[in-house]
C-alpha cells in the first residue's frame, strides 16, 4: 500500500526562514516527492505551535494522512509535540519523523541557496525514512517498590533513611563491618567545625534500626539482572564468623584477641585493631568481624581466645559465605571515592620521608578517637610540630594525576589550619593555586583562618625534600615553592607537611559500573542522565548515583544527593509503573544459526543464547536499543524497532536523493 | 509434450555443470520429465536454433556463470526472452564467484597480465582483437566487458540457486520441485527467492561447539596447530565466513576441517556480504584501542579477499574505484 | 629623568599587545609546547635549581608571553640560565614543554640580538660552530676558545684543572673529525633553509 | 559560488553525544560547512557498515562517524565496536580502492559543539582535496557499451 | 646474547674515557655486544637546540637514520651518555608528536641521502639495558668481588629520568635503578634525596658561580651522609663534579673531596678487573682513599703538572674559521 505522506516546513519565524527558502522546500517537497506519497506539504510560521498543531492534526483526519514529516528544529527539542499531535489525530505517534532543518541547516549555514538545497535534502531524507516507520507501542511495566542502596556512607545513608521514613523498604549494603563511610574517620567538619561523629552516628543508629531497613554490611553485590522496576540482585554476604544471633556486640572477643594488625582502611594506617575487631566504638551494627587473613587460629590452627572467652557463644569458626537473591525495583549506588595515593607524587616524598602525611592520616591524627587521642604529633609519636605546611591539589588539577579539581581540598586544608592552630599554636602555612571557597559560609571560614595567622603562598609546591642548604634547614622538611605573588622561589622549613590529597574514583568504579550497567566519565566517576538538569540519574533507568560516587564533593551536598535520589525513587515507586521507548531490537529466530557473535556484545546483558535451541534471544525489558548487536549479526537475523535497517537505509537514499529518480524496469 | 529444459554455461568454471551431473540418477529424471533443447556441454545446439524459438517456450533455464563479455550477455538476455523460469544457478550467475574477483583490477589490466607478464612468451606484444577478417567474412570474438557482472544486473531473474557449485542433493530437490510444479503437485515459491538453500548460515548446520567469542588474535588456518576438531573455528581465530554464509550446503567445510570460505552468499535478506563479516569478525575482536585492534586485525592478510571472496560483484560497491574507470 | 619617563609612559600607552607572541613561540617549539594551557600555579619556578639567578621566573615568562612583552621576554636571562633538568616539565601540571619552549627563546633572542648577557649566546655558538666544522665535540677547542672570550681573567685559574684533564688524557689536543662531514654540511645547509621558511 | 568541487557526505551520529553536539553547534550558531547530511542512530554501536557502503554506492563522497568519547558511551562500551567494525571496513574499502581518508571517525561530546563543527569542516576539505568518488557514475554506460579491447600491436595473431 | 647498536657521544674518548673503559670491560662478563654506529655525529648536545630548531633535530637525526641502516639483528641504540641519550630519545619522540617537525627533519636528511622513520628505534641509555634487559641477577652472578663497605651516594643526574616521554624510568624524582645496582654490586647505598638534582650542565662554561652553587649543594649533601664517593651515569655530570670540585671549592672556602666515578667503573672493579683496567685514575679527585676501604688499590699516578707561571698559557689549537670545514672539503 502507498503511502500518504505529509510534509509541514517550519519558519520558526526568522530562525529557520531566514537562512532557508520554506515556501521553495515545500514547494519542492509536493512537487518532487510525489512518487513517494507526499500529497501535502505546507510551510507554517511556527509549527510548534496549537495552530501549528492542528494544521497536522486536521490533515491527519481530513487527507487520511499515514506518515508526517516535520521539517523544523531539533527532534530532541519537539519530537515529543507532535508525536502527540499525530496521537491526538488518531495516527501512531511512531509514524511521525523530525527533519532538523535549524541546528542542522539554517543556524550553522549561511548561503541561502545552499541551505535550502541542503534542508531539501534531510528533507527527502525524512520523507524517505518515514515510510518505513512502523507503528509502535510504548512497554510498562510494573515497579518492585523494594530500593537498594549501595554504601553507607551519608549519602547513602541519607538517601536510604528517606525512602525507609515514607513507608517503602530498602537493602542498605555496605562493603565494610560497618557504615559510616569516610565521615565516620573524620573529627572536625567545614566549616561550622561540627564533631563528625556527633552528627553522623545518630543517622548511623537510625538507620541500624530503623523497620524499613535491612542493613547487610560486610556484603557485597556480585550480581545485577533486571531492569528498572524489576532488578534481580545478587548480594554475597561474607562469613564475620560471628553469629549474629547470639552476639550481643560486648567486645569482650576484641580484647582477648591476641593479633594486632595495623589499620589500613580505618585508621588510615596509622592506628592498630585486633585480628576480630569493629572498625570503631560506634560501629553499626555494633557486630565484630573476623579477619580470616590474619586470624592465628586460621593461620596456624590453634589459639581461639575469642571463642573461650565469648559469654554467648557466637564465634563461629565455620560460617561460610552467604548468597542473598533479592528483588528491588530502583538502586542507588552510594560507593564513595578513594583518596588519591599522595606515594605518586614522589617529589612530595610521601611513604619516604616520615613526617609527611596524608589528609586522612591527619584526620585521626586529629579525631579525639584516634592513634594519639587527638594530639597532633610527628610521627615519632610525641614531637609537637612547630611549623607545618598544608599542601593543596595534591594529585588534583595535574594533567599527571587527575586533571580534575576535587572540590573539598581547599575547605579541608582551611580546616587542618585551624586545627594545627588551635591544638599545637604551630605557624601554619597554606600553599595553594587557586583558594575555591564557593557555597554557604566557606569563605567567612577562610576569613576565619586568615584571622588566626595562618600563612598563604600562592604556589603549586614544587617539591618536599630533607636535602638542607643551611644551618636553618638541617633536620627538617623543607618545602620549595614559587611565591607566585612575590615572584620568588621560596624554602621554607616545616617540621610536618599535611598533603591535602585528592578524591578519586574508586578502584574498582569501572566493574561497579559495568556490574549495574552504568557508565564512568573520562576520570572514572559514574556518568549522569545529564550534569545539570539530572545529575542523580543515570543512562539505565532506575539506576541512580549520589555522593563522591558521582564526583567528587563535600558532606552538604552528598547529603542533598542522596535525598533527591530518594526523591526520584519514591516518585517512580508512586507510579507503580513506568514506561519505556519501543526502541528495541529482536531476534527472527528461523534466520538465527546461533553462531553467538552477538553474546558478547550487550552490556546490558539482554541477549542471552537458548543452549536447546541453539539460537540467541533478546531480552525486550532489558534491551537499551543501542542497535549494536543489530549491526552485528552477521545473518542478518536480529533486527531493531525504530532504527530498522530499512529505514536507516531509505533514509541514505533518500539524503542522496535517489529517490527522484525514476524506478528503473 | 515435455516441457522444455536449457542450461547454460557463461563465465564460470564448469562446476556447476558437473554439480548437475552429480545428481547420478537423478539427471534420468530431467530426461524423463524435460524435453531438453539447449545445453551446449550436453548436446549440441546452436544459438540461432534458440533465437528461432518461440519467447516464453523454454519452461526452465538453469544459467550458470556471470556476465563477462557480449556473447553472456547476449545469451543471458536470449535465454530470458525464451524462458518461463529462469534461474540464476551457481554463485557466479548469482553473484559473480571467483570470476567476480577480477572486478579488483581494470579489465585492461587483467587482458594485459594475461597477455604479457613474465609468464606469457609474447615477445610481440600480440593481443588479440575483437574481429578478424578471415576467408569466410568478418569473424566476431567476444568482447570483454567493463566488469563482471551477476546474472541479475543484466536480466530480471526469478530464482536464484547459490553455491559454488550448488550441493548436488539441493539440485535434486530442485529438480524434484519443478518436476511436482508441472506435474501440479506443489507451488513455485514466490519469484525473487533464493532456491536449494536454507534462510540461515553455516553455523545453523555447523556441528562444531560454539560458545561466546573474545579474539586476541586471528591466524589463518594453517598457522593454527592443531585446530580443535569439534570447536567453532571462529573462536580459533580462524576467520570463518561461515556466521555470514547461507546455510545449505550442510556445513561441509567446517564438518570437513576447513573453514567456510562462504559460496553460498549472504543469508536472506541481507543487503552487502562483505558488510555482515566485516561485522562479525570485528565483533569477536577483544580489544579497545586502535593500536591493538588494528594489530589484531593484520591476522586478516587480505581483508577484502576475505570478505567477498564469491560476492564482490553482487556487492554494493561491485568493484574496486580503477574498474569503473573506462580509460586504460 | 622627565625625559626617560615620558617615553615610559607613552611606550606604555601606545604599545600594541603583542598577542601573536604566545603562538610564534609555540609554533617554533618542538613538540606540542602546551603553553597556551598555562595556570600560573609556579611549579616550574619552584622546581628550578637556578631560579635565584632568573630575572623572572619561568611561570612570570609565560605570564609575559601571554601579554605579548616581546621584548622584555626575549631579553630576559631566565632561557639561558636553563640547566635542561627537566624538573619543572615533568612535574608540570599542565605538561608544558618547558624546557623546549626555553630553547625556542634562546634561538628567537639570537636571531633578534636582544640578549644582554652574550656569554651563554656565543658558548653555544662555539660549540655549534665546532659540531659543523668537525661533526664533532672539541671540548678542549671549546673551553679554551669560550674561557679566552669570556673570562680571561678566570683561564689561569682554571688551568691546573685543564692541564690535569689533558695530563689525564681526558681532554685530546687536536679534534676529531666525521668520516662524512660533506653529507653532515648538505643536511644542515637543507635544515638551515627550511628553518627559515617554516 | 566558486565552481570548485562541493563533496556530498552522509554523517552519521549517535543520539546521545554526537547529535547533541550539532544541536549544540546549532544553538550556537557555528558556521560550518554544508555538505554533510546526518542520520542519527542511537549508537555508532548501530553502525552497520551496509550503511557505508550504501552510501558510498549511491554516490556519496565520503562518510562521516561520529560518536562519544571511548569511555563514556551511553551504552557503556558500545562506540568501541563501532571503533572495531570502522578500522576493519577501511581496511576492506582500501582493497576496493577507496582512499581511507574518505571514511573518518570522529569522537564528539554532548559539550563538543565547537569540536563537531570544526571536525566538519576539516573533513569536508579533506574529501574535497581527494575529489568526487562518484561511485559507479558509469554503469548505465557499462549496460550498452561494452569494453572494447583495441589492438596494440599491427601484427597479427598467429593462426 | 643482549645485541644493541652503541651511540658513543663526544665524551667517551676524551673527558669520560674511563667510562668507555670501563664499559669495555664488562661487556664481556655480562656477555654484551655493542655495535658502534659507522659516523656517528655530536648530538648537538645542549647547545644546539637553544640556536635552531630544525638544523639541531636534523643533527640528531642523521644518528638515528644511520643507525636505522644497520638494525639487522636489533632495533635498539644504548647511548651511555645522559645527553646524548635525551636528545635521541626526544627527537624519535617529537618527530611522532610534531608530524611536521618529523617531515622537516626528513627533508633535510634526504639531502645527505639519508631518511629516519621515527618510532621505528628504541632508543635506551645504558643503565637500563644493564637492570631491565641484562638484568640484576645476571649482574649479581657475575659479582666476584663484591664492594661491601664501601659507601655511596647513587647519583643520577637530571637527563636521564626526565622528561622520559617513553615511560622507562621507575620514578622521576627518585628513580631506583642505580640504588639498586650499586646494591646488587654490595655496595653500601645511602639514600640521597638529590639524586636527579641539577649539576649545572653547562653552566661550568657559562655561569661558573651558578654552577658551582649546584655542584656545592651536590657535594655536601653527599658528605653529610656520610658518603665516601658519588657514582654516577652521565659523563656531564662526572665531569663537573670532578673537575670543578676544586674551583668550586676555592669559590665557597670549603675543603670537599668527594670522587665521583662512573657506575661502570664500580662494576668493572666487583667483577674483578684492575683499577687501570676500569679507568681509575684518570679522575682529579682522587678516589684512592675511598677505595682503600675496599681494599683496592689504585696505583699513584703522576700528579697534575704544578701550574705554570701566570703568564704561561695554555697550548692552543690551530686557528678555526668558519668556513673551515668547507675548505677541507674543497681540497
Amino acid at each position: 500500500m502507498t503511502e500518504r505522506v505529509g510534509v509541514y516546513v517550519c519558519h520558526c519565524g526568522s530562525n529557520i526562514a531566514g537562512t532557508v527558502d520554506v515556501v521553495d522546500v515545500a514547494n519542492w517537497a509536493a512537487e518532487k516527492l510525489g512518487r513517494q506519497g507526499v500529497i501535502i506539504a505546507r510551510e507554517y510560521k511556527f509549527m510548534c505551535s496549537s495552530l501549528g498543531q492542528e494544521l497536522i492534526e486536521k490533515d491527519i483526519k481530513e487527507l487520511g494522512l499515514t506518515r508526517v514529516v516535520v521539517a523544523a528544529c531539533s527532534p530532541h527539542l519537539h519530537e515529543k509535540t507532535f508525536r502527540t499531535a499525530a496521537k491526538n489525530a488518531g495516527l501512531n505517534p511512531y509514524l511521525v519523523e523530525l527533519a532538523s532543518i535549524r541546528e542542522q541547516v539554517s543556524w550553522v549555514h549561511s548561503d541561502k541557496a545552499v541551505a535550502t538545497a541542503k534542508a531539501k535534502a534531510v528533507v527527502s531524507g525524512a520523507v524517505s525514512r518515514v515510510i518505513e516507520n512502523r507503528p509502535l507501542e510504548e512497554i510498562k511495566v510494573p515497579i518492585n517498590p523494594n530500593t537498594l542502596v549501595v554504601g553507607g556512607g551519608i549519602a547513602g545513608i541519607q538517601s536510604a533513611l528517606e525512602i525507609a521514613n515514607a513507608g517503602f523498604h530498602v537493602y542498605l549494603v555496605e562493603r565494610e563491618p560497618s557504615i559510616g563511610g569516610h565521615m565516620a574517620q573524620f573529627d572536625k567538619t567545614f566549616p561550622t567545625l561540627d564533631c563528625s561523629a556527633c552528627i553522623l552516628t545518630p543517622r548511623m543508629v537510625e538507620a541500624g534500626t530503623h523497620p524499613n531497613i535491612t542493613l547487610l554490611t560486610w556484603s557485597e553485590v556480585t550480581n545485577v539482572a533486571g531492569y528498572v522496576g524489576n532488578f534481580h540482585v545478587t548480594i554475597k554476604k561474607k562469613a564475620r564468623f560471628i553469629n549474629e544471633e547470639l552476639c550481643t556486640g560486648c567486645g569482650i572477643c576484641q580484647e582477648k584477641c591476641p593479633k594486632k594488625v595495623i589499620d589500613d582502611v580505618y585508621e588510615a594506617g596509622l592506628g592498630y585493631r585486633k585480628a576480630v575487631y569493629t572498625p570503631f566504638a560506634q560501629a553499626v551494627p555494633n557486630f565484630p568481624v573476623m579477619d580470616k587473613e590474619n586470624c592465628t587460629y586460621f593461620i596456624k590452627g590453634t589459639c581461639k581466645a575469642c571463642e573461650k572467652f565469648c559469654p554467648t557463644g557466637a564465634i563461629d569458626f565455620n560460617q561460610q559465605d552467604e548468597m542473598l537473591h533479592i528483588d528491588v525495583g530502583n538502586i542507588v549506588l552510594a560507593t564513595g571515592y578513594d583518596l588519591f595515593d599522595a606515594r605518586r607524587v614522589s617529589n612530595y616524598g610521601y611513604g619516604r620521608l616520615p613526617n609527611v602525611f596524608t589528609s586522612l592520616e591527619f584526620e585521626r591524627l586529629s579525631n579525639a578517637a584516634g592513634p594519639t587521642a587527638g594530639n597532633i604529633v610527628l610521627r615519632d609519636g610525641k614531637t609537637v610540630p612547630k611549623n607545618v605546611g598544608i599542601i593543596h591539589c595534591v594529585g588534583s588539577r595535574d594533567k599527571n594525576f587527575n586533571n580534575y579539581c576535587s572540590v573539598i581540598c581547599c575547605m579541608q586544608g582551611l580546616k587542618f589550619a585551624h586545627l594545627v592552630h588551635e591544638r599545637t599554636g604551630a605557624t601554619v602555612y597554606n600553599f595553594y593555586i587557586d583558594m575555591r571557597t564557593a557555597y554557604k559560609a566557606y569563605d567567612e571560614f577562610y576569613q576565619r583562618v586568615l584571622e588566626e595567622g595562618t600563612l598563604f603562598v600562592r604556589g603549586k609546591v614544587a617539591e618536599v625534600t630533607d636535602a638542607a642548604r643551611n644551618e636553618r634547614e638541617k633536620g627538617r622538611l623543607i618545602i620549595q615553592v614559587e611565591d607566585t605573588l612575590a615572584g620568588k622561589q621560596r624554602r621554607i622549613p616545616v617540621d610536618m607537611v599535611i598533603l591535602s590529597s585528592g578524591l578519586q574514583p574508586r578502584a574498582d568504579a569501572k566493574e561497579v559500573g559495568k556490574l549495574f550497567g552504568i557508565s564512568c566519565s573520562m576520570d572514572g566517576w559514574f556518568t549522569e542522565k545529564h550534569p545539570k538538569l539530572d545529575p542523580v540519574a543515570t543512562m539505565t533507568e532506575g539506576i541512580y548515583i549520589v555522593g563522591c560516587a558521582q564526583g567528587p564533593k563535600d558532606i552538604p551536598s552528598s547529603v542533598a544527593q542522596g535525598a533527591a535520589a530518594s526523591a526520584r525513587v519514591l516518585d517512580k515507586i508512586l507510579q507503580k509503573e513506568v514506561a519505556l521507548e519501543p526502541i528495541k531490537a529482536s531476534v527472527d529466530s528461523a534466520l538465527c544459526s546461533g553462531c553467538r557473535i552477538c553474546n558478547g556484545l550487550c552490556p546490558f546483558n539482554a541477549i542471552t543464547f537458548i543452549e536447546d535451541d541453539k539460537v540467541t534471544e533478546i531480552n525486550p525489558a532489558l534491551c537499551q536499543g543501542c542497535g549494536t548487536c543489530v549491526a552485528a549479526c552477521p545473518a542478518g537475523a536480529i533486527s531493531g524497532t525504530g532504527f530498522s535497517n530499512e529505514q536507516i537505509i531509505a533514509q541514505i537514499d533518500g539524503l542522496m536523493m535517489k529517490n527522484l529518480e525514476p524506478v528503473e524496469a | 509434450m515435455k516441457p522444455k529444459f536449457a542450461m547454460y554455461w557463461a563465465a564460470s568454471c564448469g562446476g556447476c555443470e558437473i554439480a548437475v551431473l552429480n545428481t547420478h540418477e537423478k539427471i534420468l529424471d530431467v530426461d524423463a520429465n524435460f524435453d531438453v533443447v539447449f545445453w551446449p556441454v550436453a548436446m549440441d545446439a546452436k544459438y540461432h536454433d534458440v533465437e528461432a524459438m518461440e519467447d516464453g517456450s523454454i519452461l526452465l533455464t538453469l544459467f550458470n556463470g556471470g556476465i563477462r563479455n557480449d556473447e553472456n550477455e547476449h545469451i543471458a538476455k536470449l535465454l530470458r526472452q525464451k524462458s518461463k523460469i529462469l534461474v540464476a544457478f551457481g554463485s557466479c550467475a548469482c553473484e559473480g564467484c571467483i570470476p567476480g574477483l577480477a572486478n579488483l583490477s581494470p579489465v585492461g589490466d587483467i587482458v594485459h597480465t594475461a597477455f604479457n607478464t613474465l609468464t606469457t612468451d609474447n615477445p610481440n606484444e600480440i593481443y588479440p582483437r575483437t574481429s578478424y577478417d578471415v576467408p569466410e567474412g568478418e569473424l566476431h570474438i567476444p568482447t570483454l566487458s567493463r566488469m563482471v557482472r551477476p546474472l541479475e544486473q543484466v536480466v530480471d531473474v526469478d530464482y536464484f540457486m547459490p553455491g559454488c557449485p550448488p550441493e548436488s542433493h539441493q539440485i535434486a530437490a530442485v529438480i524434484d520441485l519443478v518436476i511436482k510444479v508441472v506435474k501440479g503437485e506443489a507451488e513455485l515459491p514466490p519469484k525473487g527467492s533464493v532456491i536449494g538453500a536454507g534462510d540461515s548460515t553455516v553455523c545453523d548446520e555447523c556441528p562444531r561447539a560454539r560458545n561466546v567469542k573474545f579474539i586476541k588474535e586471528f591466524k589463518r588456518i594453517q598457522d593454527v596447530a592443531p585446530v580443535d576438531p569439534a570447536l567453532c573455528l571462529l573462536e580459533q581465530g580462524i576467520p570463518c565466513n561461515g556466521p555470514a554464509t547461507r546455510s545449505g550446503c550442510n556445513a561441509r567445510c567446517p564438518q570437513a576441517g576447513a573453514q567456510c570460505i562462504g559460496c553460498y552468499g549472504p543469508a536472506e535478506g541481507v543487503m552487502d556480504y562483505g558488510a555482515r563479516l566485516i561485522t562479525a569478525f570485528s565483533s569477536v575482536i577483544d580489544a579497545n584501542t586502535p593500536e591493538e585492534i588494528d594489530h589484531i586485525l593484520d591476522g586478516i592478510p587480505d581483508p577484502t579477499g576475505q570478505v567477498y571472496r564469491f560476492n564482490l560483484a553482487g556487492s554494493l560497491l561491485k568493484a574496486n574505484k580503477e574498474a569503473w574507470k573506462v580509460e586504460r | 629623568m622627565p625625559h626617560m619617563t615620558d617615553e615610559r609612559v607613552r611606550a606604555g600607552m601606545t604599545r600594541e599587545e603583542d598577542l601573536s607572541l604566545l603562538n610564534e613561540v609555540s609554533m617554533k617549539t618542538a613538540g606540542v609546547s602546551h603553553l597556551e594551557m598555562c595556570i600560573q600555579c609556579g611549579t616550574c619556578g619552584g622546581s628550578c635549581p637556578v631560579a635565584a639567578d632568573m630575572d623572572h621566573t619561568p611561570r612570570m615568562l609565560f605570564a609575559m608571553l601571554r601579554a605579548g612583552m616581546r621584548e622584555e621576554v626575549l631579553r630576559s636571562n631566565t632561557p639561558w640560565l636553563c640547566v635542561s633538568c627537566y624538573h619543572c616539565v615533568v612535574r608540570c601540571p599542565q605538561e608544558v614543554h618547558i624546557a623546549d619552549v626555553m630553547y625556542t627563546l634562546k634561538g628567537m633572542a639570537i636571531h633578534a640580538k636582544l640578549y644582554t648577557d652574550s656569554t651563554a649566546p656565543h658558548f653555544s655558538q662555539t660549540f655549534v660552530g665546532m659540531v659543523e666544522t668537525f661533526g664533532r665535540g672539541y671540548e678542549l677547542g671549546l673551553a679554551t676558545r669560550h674561557y679566552l672570550r669570556h673570562f680571561p681573567l678566570r683561564l689561569p685559574g682554571m688551568m691546573p684543572m685543564g692541564l690535569g684533564m689533558i695530563s689525564k688524557g681526558r681532554m685530546a689536543i687536536t679534534p676529531k673529525r666525521i668520516k662524512h662531514m660533506d653529507q653532515l654540511t648538505k643536511i644542515l645547509d637543507r635544515a638551515k633553509e627550511l628553518e627559515l621558511t617554516s | 559560488m566558486t565552481d570548485q568541487f562541493e563533496p556530498t557526505i552522509i554523517g552519521f551520529t549517535c543520539n546521545w553525544c554526537s547529535y547533541r553536539a550539532s544541536d549544540l553547534a546549532g544553538t550556537a550558531r557555528m558556521k560550518y560547512a554544508p555538505n554533510v547530511r546526518l542520520i542519527r542512530l542511537m549508537c555508532s554501536g548501530r553502525l552497520d557498515p551496509t550503511f557505508v557502503l550504501r552510501a558510498l554506492s549511491d554516490g556519496a563522497d565520503g562518510v562521516m562517524i561520529t560518536g562519544c568519547h571511548p569511555g563514556e558511551c551511553h551504552y557503556i562500551e558500545q562506540n568501541y565496536k563501532a571503533l572495531r567494525r570502522y578500522l576493519l571496513l577501511k581496511r576492506v574499502l582500501a582493497g576496493m580502492g577507496i582512499e581511507p581518508e574518505r571514511v573518518k571517525l570522529v569522537w564528539a561530546s554532548a559539550a563538543e559543539g565547537a569540536k563537531f563543527a570544526a571536525e566538519t569542516t576539516a573533513f569536508v576539505e579533506e574529501v574535497r582535496k581527494l575529489g568526487p568518488l562518484s561511485w559507479g557514475k558509469d554503469e548505465s554506460q557499462d549496460k550498452h557499451s561494452s569494453f572494447i579491447i583495441q589492438p596494440s600491436s599491427e601484427k597479427e595473431v598467429p593462426a | 646474547m643482549n645485541k644493541y647498536l652503541l651511540y658513543p657521544g663526544c665524551s667517551m674518548d676524551s673527558s669520560a674515557k674511563a667510562y668507555m673503559e670501563s664499559l669495555n670491560s664488562i661487556v664481556e662478563p655480562l656477555d654484551l655486544h655493542l655495535e658502534e654506529i659507522e659516523d656517528w655525529n655530536c648530538c648537538g648536545a645542549t647547545e644546539y637546540l637553544g640556536i635552531n630548531l630544525i638544523p639541531a633535530y636534523s643533527l640528531i637525526a642523521r644518528n638515528l637514520a644511520l643507525a636505522a641502516k644497520q638494525t639487522d639483528s636489533t632495533r635498539t641504540v644504548v647511548a651511555p651518555c645522559s645527553a646524548c641519550y635525551l636528545n635521541l630519545a626526544k627527537a624519535d619522540y617529537y618527530m611522532q608528536e610534531r608530524p611536521t617537525l618529523g617531515a622537516k627533519v626528513n627533508e633535510a636528511l634526504a639531502a645527505g641521502g639519508l631518511e629516519y622513520k621515527a618510532g621505528m628505534l628504541d632508543v635506551r641509555h645504558l643503565i637500563d639495558v644493564l637492570v631491565y634487559d641484562v638484568g640484576l641477577d645476571a649482574i649479581r652472578k657475575a659479582v666476584t668481588h663484591p664492594l661491601s663497605g664501601l659507601k655511596v651516594v647513587p647519583y643520577m643526574g637530571c637527563m636521564l629520568p626526565r622528561p622520559d616521554y617513553q615511560h622507562r624510568w621507575s620514578d622521576h624524582e627518585h628513580p631506583t635503578e642505580l640504588d639498586d645496582l650499586l646494591r646488587a654490586l654490595g655496595a653500601d647505598v645511602i639514600d640521597y634525596p638529590l639524586t636527579t638534582s641539577c649539576c649545572g650542565g653547562h653552566m661550568t662554561q657559562i655561569g661558573p658561580e651558578t654552577a658551582f652553587e649546584l655542584i656545592h649543594r651536590l657535594v655536601s649533601d653527599a658528605d653529610e651522609r656520610g658518603a665516601q664517593m658519588m657514582v654516577t651515569v652521565c659523563p656531564m655530570c662526572q665531569m663537573n663534579i670532578d673537575a670543578y670540585q676544586n674551583e668550586m671549592n676555592h669559590f665557597f672556602g670549603t675543603d670537599f673531596h668527594m670522587p665521583i666515578l662512573f657506575f661502570t667503573q664500580l662494576m668493572g672493579l666487583a667483577f674483578g678487573k684492575e683499577p687501570g683496567e676500569v679507568g681509575i685514575g684518570v679522575e682529579l679527585v682522587s678516589s684512592r682513599n675511598a677505595l682503600a676501604h675496599i681494599g683496592v688499590e689504585v696505583p699513584v699516578t703522576q700528579e697534575p703538572a704544578a701550574p705554570r707561571k701566570k703568564d704561561e698559557g695554555l697550548p692552543m689549537p690551530r686557528r678555526w674559521t668558519k668556513h673551515e670545514g668547507k675548505k677541507e672539503a674543497v681540497k
